[in-house]
């Protein structure tokens, strides 16, 4: 095998094929091979075992499992380098055409969770208006579009906004005195099925084609989507803050997550240029808060030179 | 010695073999009448022998090398050893030919051999395809409880465990996506067969035909878009809200039209060449008794196509059960038993491949439900399956 | 070819059914029927001889219009049904043909039960006011076609499962009980033994009474006993036509002559 | 035997005696259900042609773009400074200056241009200028000085791709008005190119590299093309052609023709349709397992893709091969018995060219599926990021190797797929333009079977 | 049935080609042929008659076993062929259908050329060194037809594309070109005029100085032309069987004396 082979997240897909082009264009190795198929699959791939028929990397919307590296190690990937390229924003636009937004987690709990508290009491959710969950916001039917359940997007859209709406209106605590602890959490999460929220297990595209045929949906998209979308899309802000590559990597947005690839120690001696690949997307010129990544919409890693450095030395996962 | 020259050599080989069988069949035969077969089924019988000789040979040596006896170094070996095998066979062969020699009885039986070996394949695929979901599916069933599974009403996977992961909805939404797309493309199908086999003009029918098949060839994420963009908000901007039957852009009548144009040339071009084939006297009988062209097309001609257009329409079905795309885009993700045709639905395919392509931890149910939704599927179109065998054979009509 | 004021002096006792003019019919490009003019009597039984290839079948399919299922045929001049030109463009030739039944020359029975080829016929043109009234209609049928005995207790099975000269006379049933007023009958014995011959040749002469037979077959000895009127036909002519005493007897032509002497085939 | 009681044609249920053009009560409405059987007939044809029209006038519409692209004509500086800064020529170091260095002679490039035409547009950002040309330019600016280093120092003409978004404008699918409301562009920008145009400096024509480039990432829509993947989906189909066909058309034969109608065959015959309603992903789980896992052959390889979709077309090939058998009447069969040939020659000299219409249309439909699949080759990695071009497909060395067909390799419908999820919008272009060869491709194998099909058929 | 002994010391000038003994056929439950015993000679016509429904095709069918493709039939009993038993597993029923060539009822050319339909059998039996050869093996199975004249300019036209009786000749002559050994005969001058039949009549006497003929007819008269030996069926029994003259003039069983009289059919 001459190419280096790397499958895995949808969602890192597009910057490992940035990299993966100005490397084929740079060095003498092939380009390599960049399968999607989303995190699992390209995990599974991964832990199949060592050796040509493998892949080497895997691209991972969110850290590998306890189970999934036991299966890795059980299969023989006994050494897997943890590579963190970056943060994903996440963010929420609706068609440019209509009003503005400004959310609060609160809001999108309130919208959208299945059960709402009314009067400290927990009652099914029957919010038809933006206007009606808070009256600031604009008088437009309630119709979000929001990853599906196959989407590691949808547990971040879960945890950092719908959760943590719900505690911060004050709704977990009703839920948990009513339900216990472990129930009310996921009561929080639990999204209202009578069609104001849609899930989408397409991509983000569909999510646009939806809003372009719905102009009064919201969508969740990526940051970088987004940015290449702003003819047709206007942001929603979150508590105020507007979603950018710079306040998302000071914190200041709340809703990220990081994104990983995860390479096979073996065959950094193995495959040919793979050593090469690896240190390639790390370095400045690539991942760096100037270089193409960051300009397509890759929120580059702060501690991007300790990830420099981990590569360097082929530091494995415990 | 690469193994592709050993193929090419027999080839070669078998060729020779062929034209050199043959001239022998001739010379040994002196009047040619007198042989038992034909020179060219001696020929083709020395042919046969020196090809399949060395391709078992490079099978076996194949198979050997995928279970690892064998190494890749030995390829030129096992080279030699095929065409070693191939001139034996030449030889062996060519010394057969003689007068007695039933020369066209081996071959037919070698043919006969490689056709059954063919129709085994199919066999294979289904052990194959089983083999490959029951493991999963067990592994899957051990951690998540089948009663759920096989009667739970809900769908709601969730990262965080604990998820609902009843198939009835699936189920649902499959039936009833499918049963519009085939109460689109089985009428339309139908009548353009009919229309194309019937009526129209060679030359019509030499355009439409191909034209139609087209529909097959188009990638099914363009109908999904077609379906998304287009069919979608026009049928609830026309036919949901004003009906009150709601406001969502995706529905599973959006699919199944969309999927029933798509499935048009599977019911139409398959029964057109079947309704030609219906000898021309039946429809003579039928309209010298003074029946229209459309009453012998229904009561003689249909009825005795009917074991082939059956089968369109099971094929058509199948490939509606089976997709995935127009679905997605056109019926949502959304899990749920409706009867109202304008609700967003979605169908047991669909989430296999969404389950086996996202997010989730590869060995959570999340995405191991993916195989045993693949084995319940396979179970119920089986068993659809077996029942329409039984019909077509109660209703078959056989001509002449 | 013939001489028409011969014919039409002969027509006496009956009216013409059907009376045809200047017929041409080519295949492609073999002209396979040479201005054929002939006129057929109701309540006749009219014979078609004439040796193998020379048109009879062609000439049969033109009186009910079977010849538009031929893509390559084409036909040409007059054929007039009760003073009507069945070419005429607003002629249904669904209609024609409920009124000008038709038995073929190679049995072609439907792959249908037995009773549903008989029944096939009056079903569509309503002929049966009940289910018993249609098992009437078959029964007689079956009956007329001498087929009743053999096939009574088998009427569910196939059509395609009898032996040859019984889906014969299936589809002889089939055509009489659909009662047409002119049955074209291209050698409806030919599959058959001398007694179903003769039992099919009775059923003939008994539709004979109301209607009017065409039929075409190659034994003069039929001809002679069924037909009142016999047509010969000879490499796509019609060459002569009258009585059929008068042609077995006396023949005009030297070529019909030859043809019932067995001199020409 | 001899039961001659006549009909007495006196009570035979006579139809009334009507004239033949009067046309009576009962013959009028079965002519009007006759008509309206027609219609319905003609009718279904019209949905087909006119679903067909829709979906390829939108095609059309949205992917003939794809086949024009707008390139700009630059004289380049190749400064030494950048392109060599050690000054010794040593390809091997020179080779150490990334694609991203170049980038900035090329922005120099354009700013030369534009000072040189003397454009001045309000606002126009320095950025605006330098984001004309598209960032692939800057590899075929370092292509060009590797292979010769004597170029160093010189001024070279460049044809170079203009950025997707003036591309897309000349194309109108970006406007001034969107232009407003883009971050990656601006109407400065747009009419700059304007400008550019009027002067013959940016020209858009015919785009081969669209059918002979490799697939390019999110950044550069301009550059992407389909040439591994029409080589991916011709090797498949290669595959598919060589094994589906005679494997189905064979086990079709054998199932119709030789074998004994018993349990057995109905088994295989039940199986064999449930495997045409098998969802094709499921085709891949087989994929992966059994020839990736199991038979070890290479990841994202077309051979793999086309054992795939070889299974997968099976069933639909065999199913209306099956029928076509089935329709030949038992006559011919009898007649080429009845002089002595076998069974075998029955079959190969007459039933299998009667069934051959039917046969091809299986065929067709069924290369036209697998042509168009896309969830299988999922699980065994052919939906991906390939750029470099399948090897010759023949070359087999040694036992493993496969050629060509076990290198990795894209394909139409995974193209097509891949570019409608991209961010860019430049894609949804690309994307249909990709469909438009895949259709081109379908026509060519389809003109073959029509041809084959209408020399083969007959009614009898 | 009747008496096995008179058929034996029948033979004296030719071999016995074919001997059947204890033959039963049914299709499915029907019983459609009852233990028939019977010897045809070599050099021989054998003629079968009987009404029709009565098994002569099922039973023709036996001796060349197309009855193989017809799933329902299941034949019993022994028929041997130059005292090879037929239904011997080894035996190759494609060596022996070449050997015992046959006219099926209904005519069924192929959807080919006349010439292909004539050429089908030498071609595949390899009896043509030569494209001339080939040729001239059509054209004289056609002329021993008596259909070269009427086909001898459109050889390359479909087969299908003739009249009935000559589809009728065109299966003759392409069952002659490959001169089997027995030729059996379903009604091969059912659709022919009284010429072509005596042709066809002609042919099959010619045929009897190398080889041995079965044909089944309706027409006494026929059979009694062209036949030395004649067998009468009736409702699935083989009736009797004995030279042609001695049935015709002097039957022992009172039903062959009702058929050849015809009172029973
Ligand atoms: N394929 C079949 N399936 C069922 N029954 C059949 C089949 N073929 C023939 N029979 C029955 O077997 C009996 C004998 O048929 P056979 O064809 O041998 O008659 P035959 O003597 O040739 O008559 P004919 O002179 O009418 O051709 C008939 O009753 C017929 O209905
Ligand atoms: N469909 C056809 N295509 C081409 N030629 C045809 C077709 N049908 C008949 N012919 C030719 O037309 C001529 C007349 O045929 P027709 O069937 O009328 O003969 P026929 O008198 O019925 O003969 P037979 O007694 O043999 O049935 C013949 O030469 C025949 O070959
Ligand atoms: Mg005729
Ligand atoms: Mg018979
Ligand atoms: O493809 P994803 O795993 O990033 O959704």
């Amino acid at each position: 095998r001459d190419q280096v082979q790397v499958a895995g997240s949808s969602t890192v897909l597009p910057y490992s094929t940035i990299v993966a082009e100005v490397f084929g264009e740079n060095t003498d190795f092939p380009t390599p091979v960049i399968e999607s198929g989303g995190t699992g699959a390209g995990l599974q791939k991964f832990c199949e075992g060592v050796g040509e028929n493998t892949i080497d990397i895997a691209n991972a919307s969110r850290p590998i499992r306890e189970g999934e590296l036991e299966t890795c190690r059980a299969n023989g990937v006994e050494e897997v380098m943890e590579v963190r390229i970056g943060y994903d924003g996440i963010v929420f636009a609706s068609s440019s055409n209509g009003p503005e937004f400004a959310f609060t987690p609160a809001d999108w709990f309130n919208a959208l969770s299945a059960k709402v508290v009314v009067d400290g009491a927990i009652v099914d959710n029957t919010a038809a208006n933006w206007s009606e969950v808070n009256a600031d916001l604009p008088d437009q039917e309630i119709l979000a579009f929001v990853p599906g359940t196959k989407h590691g997007t949808r547990e971040v859209f879960e945890e950092k906004v719908v959760l943590a709406g719900c505690e911060e209106s004050g709704a977990l605590e009703v839920f948990t005195a009513e339900l216990g602890e472990d129930e009310a959490e996921a009561a929080c999460m639990n999204l209202r099925t009578d069609g104001r929220s849609v899930d989408i297990d397409g991509d983000y595209t569909e999510t646009l084609s939806r809003i372009d045929s719905s102009p009064n949906g919201i969508g969740v998209f990526g940051l970088a989507f987004y940015e290449n979308n702003t003819d047709k899309l206007q942001v929603g802000t979150i508590s105020g803050v507007t979603p950018s590559t710079e306040s998302i990597a000071s914190g200041e947005y709340p809703v990220s997550r990081p994104l990983f690839f995860y390479v096979k120690k073996d065959h950094l001696a193995e495959i040919e240029g793979l050593k090469e690949f690896v240190e390639f997307f790390v370095s400045d010129d690539l991942a760096g808060p100037d270089g193409p990544l960051a300009q397509y919409g890759l929120v580059s890693d702060p501690e991007l030179a300790s990830v420099q450095e981990a590569v360097a030395s082929e530091t494995t996962m415990q | 010695m690469p193994l592709s020259w050993a193929l090419f050599a027999s080839i070669a080989l078998a060729i020779a073999g062929y034209i050199i069988g043959r001239s022998r069949a001739y010379a040994a035969a002196g009047d040619v009448r007198a042989l038992h077969s034909r020179p060219i089924y001696h020929g083709a019988s020395v042919a046969l022998t020196t090809l399949l000789l060395p391709l078992a040979v490079l099978a076996i040596a194949t198979l050997l090398r995928v279970a690892g006896v064998i190494g890749d170094s030995s390829g030129p070996i096992v080279g030699v050893v095929a065409l070693a095998a191939g001139v034996a066979g030449l030889g062996w062969a060519m010394s057969r030919i003689g007068q007695g020699f039933q020369a066209r009885n081996v071959v037919e039986r070698i043919i006969l051999g490689l056709l059954i070996l063919c129709s085994t394949i199919a066999i294979v695929t289904t052990a194959a395809i089983v083999l490959s979901l029951l493991f999963e599916t067990g592994h899957f069933f051990q951690i998540y409880d089948w009663k759920t599974f096989f009667f739970g009403s809900e769908w709601t996977p969730r990262f965080q465990g604990n998820s609902q992961l009843g198939v009835l909805p699936l189920l649902w939404g499959t039936l009833y996506v499918s049963f519009i797309a085939l109460l689109v493309a089985v009428p339309i199908g139908l009548f353009a067969a009919i229309y194309m086999s019937e009526y129209a003009s060679r030359r019509v029918r030499s355009i439409a035909k191909p034209a139609i098949e087209v529909l097959a060839g188009i990638p099914t994420i363009v109908y999904g878009l077609f379906a998304l963009i287009v069919v979608g908000p026009m049928l609830r901007d026309w036919f949901a809200q004003p009906l009150g039957l709601g406001n969502s852009a995706s529905s599973v009548l959006t699919a199944g039209l969309v999927m029933g144009i798509m499935l048009i040339p599977f019911v139409s071009s398959l029964s057109d060449d079947i309704i030609n084939a219906v000898p021309q006297s039946l429809r003579d009988g039928a309209l010298g008794l003074g029946s229209t062209p459309s009453e012998t097309i229904r009561q003689v001609v249909i009825p005795a196509a009917l074991p082939g257009i059956v089968g369109a329409v099971l094929l058509a079905a199948s490939r509606a059960i089976g997709e995935t795309m127009i679905v997605v885009l056109g019926a949502g993700a959304a899990a749920r038993m409706s009867l109202n045709p304008f609700e967003a639905m979605t169908t047991i395919t669909v989430k296999i491949v969404s389950q086996l392509t996202g997010d989730n931890d590869f060995n959570s149910p999340e995405t191991l439900v993916a195989f045993a939704l693949g084995l319940t599927l396979f179970t119920i179109t089986l068993a659809l399956n077996v029942v329409a065998l039984y019909i077509v054979r109660k209703y078959r009509e056989q001509y002449e | 070819m013939y001489d028409m004021n011969r014919v039409e002096s002969a027509v006496t006792q009956n009216d013409i059914k059907i009376s045809a003019r200047n017929v041409q019919v080519y295949y492609g490009d073999k002209h396979a029927l040479k201005d054929v003019d002939v006129d057929i009597l109701d309540k006749t039984v009219t014979a078609f001889i004439g040796p193998s290839g020379c048109g009879k079948s062609t000439f049969l399919r033109c009186i009910n219009r079977m010849n538009d299922t031929i893509p390559i045929a084409r036909v040409e001049g007059e054929i007039r049904l009760d003073g009507e030109d069945v070419y005429d463009r607003r002629v249904d030739p669904v209609q024609l043909r409920a009124k000008v039944g038709m038995v073929f020359q190679k049995p072609n029975p439907f792959p249908k039960s037995i009773y549903d080829n008989v029944s096939y016929g009056p079903r569509i043109h309503g002929l049966a006011r009940s289910r018993a009234e249609l098992d009437e209609i078959v029964e007689k049928a079956l009956r007329g076609a001498a087929l009743w005995n053999e096939v009574k207790d088998r009427l569910q099975e196939p059509g395609t499962g009898l032996s040859g000269g019984q889906q014969q006379r299936l589809c002889i049933a089939r055509a009489v009980a659909t009662s047409p007023e002119v049955l074209l009958m291209d050698e409806p014995c030919s599959a058959l033994d001398p007694i179903a011959t003769a039992q099919v040749e009775e059923l003939i002469d008994d539709l004979r009474e109301k209607f009017s037979v065409v039929i075409v077959t190659h034994s003069m000895q039929q001809a002679a006993r069924v037909s009142q009127k016999t047509a010969f036909f000879h490499l796509g002519n019609l060459v002569e036509y009258g009585e059929t005493d008068d042609i077995f007897t006396k023949p005009q032509d030297t070529r019909t002559e030859a043809y019932i002497s067995g001199r020409i085939g | 035997m001899t039961d001659i009681s006549m009909p007495q044609s006196g009570d035979t249920p006579a139809r009334k005696k009507t004239a033949l053009i009067a046309v009576d009560e009962r013959t009028r409405r079965r002519n009007a259900a006759e008509k309206r059987f027609r219609l319905y007939g003609a009718s279904a044809i019209g949905i087909a042609m006119l679903a067909l029209v829709v979906l390829l006038s939108t095609i059309i519409r949205d992917g003939s773009g794809a086949f024009r692209q707008t390139y700009l004509a630059i004289p380049v500086t190749l400064s030494a400074d950048i392109v060599d800064p050690n000054g010794n020529r040593d390809p091997a170091e020179m080779a150490k200056v990334l694609t991203l260095g170049y980038g900035r002679i090329l922005d120099a490039a354009v700013e030369d241009a534009v000072e040189r035409e003397n454009i001045r547009i309000e606002g126009l950002t320095e950025a605006e200028i330098k984001g004309l040309v598209s960032r692939d330019a800057s590899a075929q600016v370092r292509n060009r000085v590797l292979a010769d280093p004597e170029l160093v120092g010189q001024t070279v003409d460049f044809d170079v791709l203009a950025n997707g978004r003036v591309d897309g404008y000349f194309k109108g699918r970006v406007t001034l008005a969107s232009a407003e409301r883009v971050s990656n562009t601006s109407p400065q920008q747009l009419m700059l190119a304007d400008e550019l145009r009027d002067r013959g400096l940016m020209v858009t024509r015919f785009n081969w590299n669209f059918l002979t480039n490799p697939d390019a990432s999110d950044q550069r829509p301009e550059a992407a093309g389909v040439g591994v993947a029409i080589l991916g989906s011709l090797y498949m189909m290669l595959v598919v052609l060589f094994l589906a066909v005679p494997i189905g058309v064979a086990a079709s034969i054998y199932l119709e023709e030789f074998a004994p109608k018993n349990r057995w065959t109905d088994v295989i015959e039940v199986n064999i349709s449930n495997l045409a309603a098998v969802p094709s992903i499921v085709f891949g789980i087989l994929g992966l397992a059994a020839f990736i896992n199991f038979a070890g052959l290479p990841q994202s390889a077309s051979i793999v893709g086309g054992l795939v979709l070889t299974l997968m077309t099976l069933p639909t090939i065999i199913i209306s091969t099956r029928a076509a058998l089935k329709a030949v009447p038992p006559s011919i069969r009898d007649a080429a018995l009845g002089v002595g040939a076998s069974r075998m020659q029955s079959v190969f000299h007459h039933v299998l060219p009667l069934a051959l219409p039917g046969i091809l249309t299986g065929t067709i439909i069924g290369l036209a599926q697998a042509l168009g699949e896309t969830a299988p080759l999922l699980l065994i990695g052919m939906v991906a990021f390939v750029r470099n071009y399948p090897g010759a497909p023949w070359p087999l060395e040694g036992v493993g190797s496969l050629g060509g067909l076990g290198d990795p390799a894209s394909a139409l419908p995974v193209q097509v797929y891949n570019w409608t999820q991209r961010s860019d919008p430049a894609f949804v272009e690309r994307a249909s333009g990709a469909i438009i060869v895949l259709l081109f491709f379908l026509l060519c194998m389809n003109v073959l079977a029509i041809y084959l099909r209408r020399k083969f058929e007959r009614r009898w």
